[in-house]
């Protein structure tokens, strides 16, 4: 299934979209690889990765229909 | 005044005014259990930048998440410290050199309390809460903020 | 703004307004390298007493020793963090309850010097100001505080 | 000669006044045993004693001419 991404902050402006869809490849990790093949530019940076607004752990699996996010270090206050 | 479990906006469009936070204290008066209040405002600062001066944080967050975040420290902060009272605001949008972007609260009945819990909040949501600071240079550059 | 070793009155006659701290928030727009001020307020609390409830607290101080040990204080405090700006203010005569008594504001470029010089300073206000305060029942009776 | 003492808060209430003038009997223990035969009312009272705004020890001298107070615990704040 399709899964739609939010991007933010420093990540949304060099991939220059807010949100994106992927094919869900089933937990964070895979995720992960197939986001740095297919956005070269964020290769070098830091980010992590929420589910349904939680931080996820690498190996933590992505339900189909999850709110998924691409967020680089905070930056608040 | 303050209830529990009650999930709250803490985004404010633009800085935060003083006269906001002179509101904000004016409403605790009634509030005669309270013997300390303590504060933190975070204000913006013109650093100095390759090729320029920050003149202004444009600030935008993943509202949802940081609402939800916002929530659970909350209540974390609340059980863990006798407060009476626990205000949290961020700004969204664009805030100027000396102008206010962040304006944390907490009032309970002995300063202890009180001073220690905003402490821990102002840590807590600079680490945890889904919010990005890109500087503004005034050569029209910008900078993302990285909290350390 | 702020200049060390001038010696500055720290009392104010009757409560602190929010509007006087609104305003003092508001002078420190102009100063760009800060980046966090921590404020300290005292609120005057309607404490249970033998037969009846504190309505107000009134104040007095050995003016003289007050002001000449803020400002070793002040100085130790200014000598030891690296802040921009520190102002202190304690009410003499009738405060009510759910008033300002104490005002303690401190800045400074990274958040944590005007956090700690804050807390120092409220211990060290306590502590060390020869200012008593003298708790009017509202049953007409009155007890002497002690800060413990 | 003879000290002006100044006096604050609880123990100013109980002697019923803000100052007060007594022969100085050269130290600060000997100026409290003095204290405590004059005013029996206050023998209870905690409070300490004030030389040129300084707090003073029990040993030090009391300077002709000095500043002396009577401090009750503060409650500032």
């Amino acid at each position: 299934m399709v899964l739609t991404i939010k991007v933010f902050g420093k990540i949304s402006e060099e991939i220059d979209q807010m949100e994106f869809s992927i094919e869900n490849p089933g937990n964070v990790s895979a995720l992960i690889e197939k986001l740095q093949a297919q956005f070269p530019q964020i290769q070098e940076l830091k980010y992590a990765i929420a589910i349904n607004h939680q931080l996820a752990k690498p190996s933590e699996d992505i339900p189909d229909g999850a709110e998924v996010a691409l967020l680089p270090p905070f930056s608040g206050g | 005044m303050e209830k529990l479990r009650t999930p709250k906006n803490i985004f404010v469009q633009g800085p935060i005014s003083p006269i906001k936070i002179a509101n904000s204290i004016a409403n605790h008066a009634t509030k005669t259990d309270i013997g300390g209040h303590s504060i933190f405002l975070g204000q913006v600062r013109a650093d100095e930048k390759d090729g320029g001066t920050v003149r202004a944080i444009a600030y935008t967050a993943y509202e949802e998440m940081a609402l939800q975040k916002a929530f659970e420290i909350r209540e974390a902060v609340f059980s863990k410290y006798p407060l009476t009272c626990m205000h949290i605001y961020h700004s969204l949008g664009e805030v100027k050199t000396g102008e206010i972007c962040l304006f944390v609260f907490t009032s309970s009945k002995h300063r202890k309390a009180a001073m220690q819990a905003c402490e821990e909040l102002v840590e807590r949501i600079k680490a945890e809460l889904p919010i990005w600071g890109k500087e503004l240079v005034d050569n029209d550059t910008s900078v993302w903020k990285e909290n350390t």
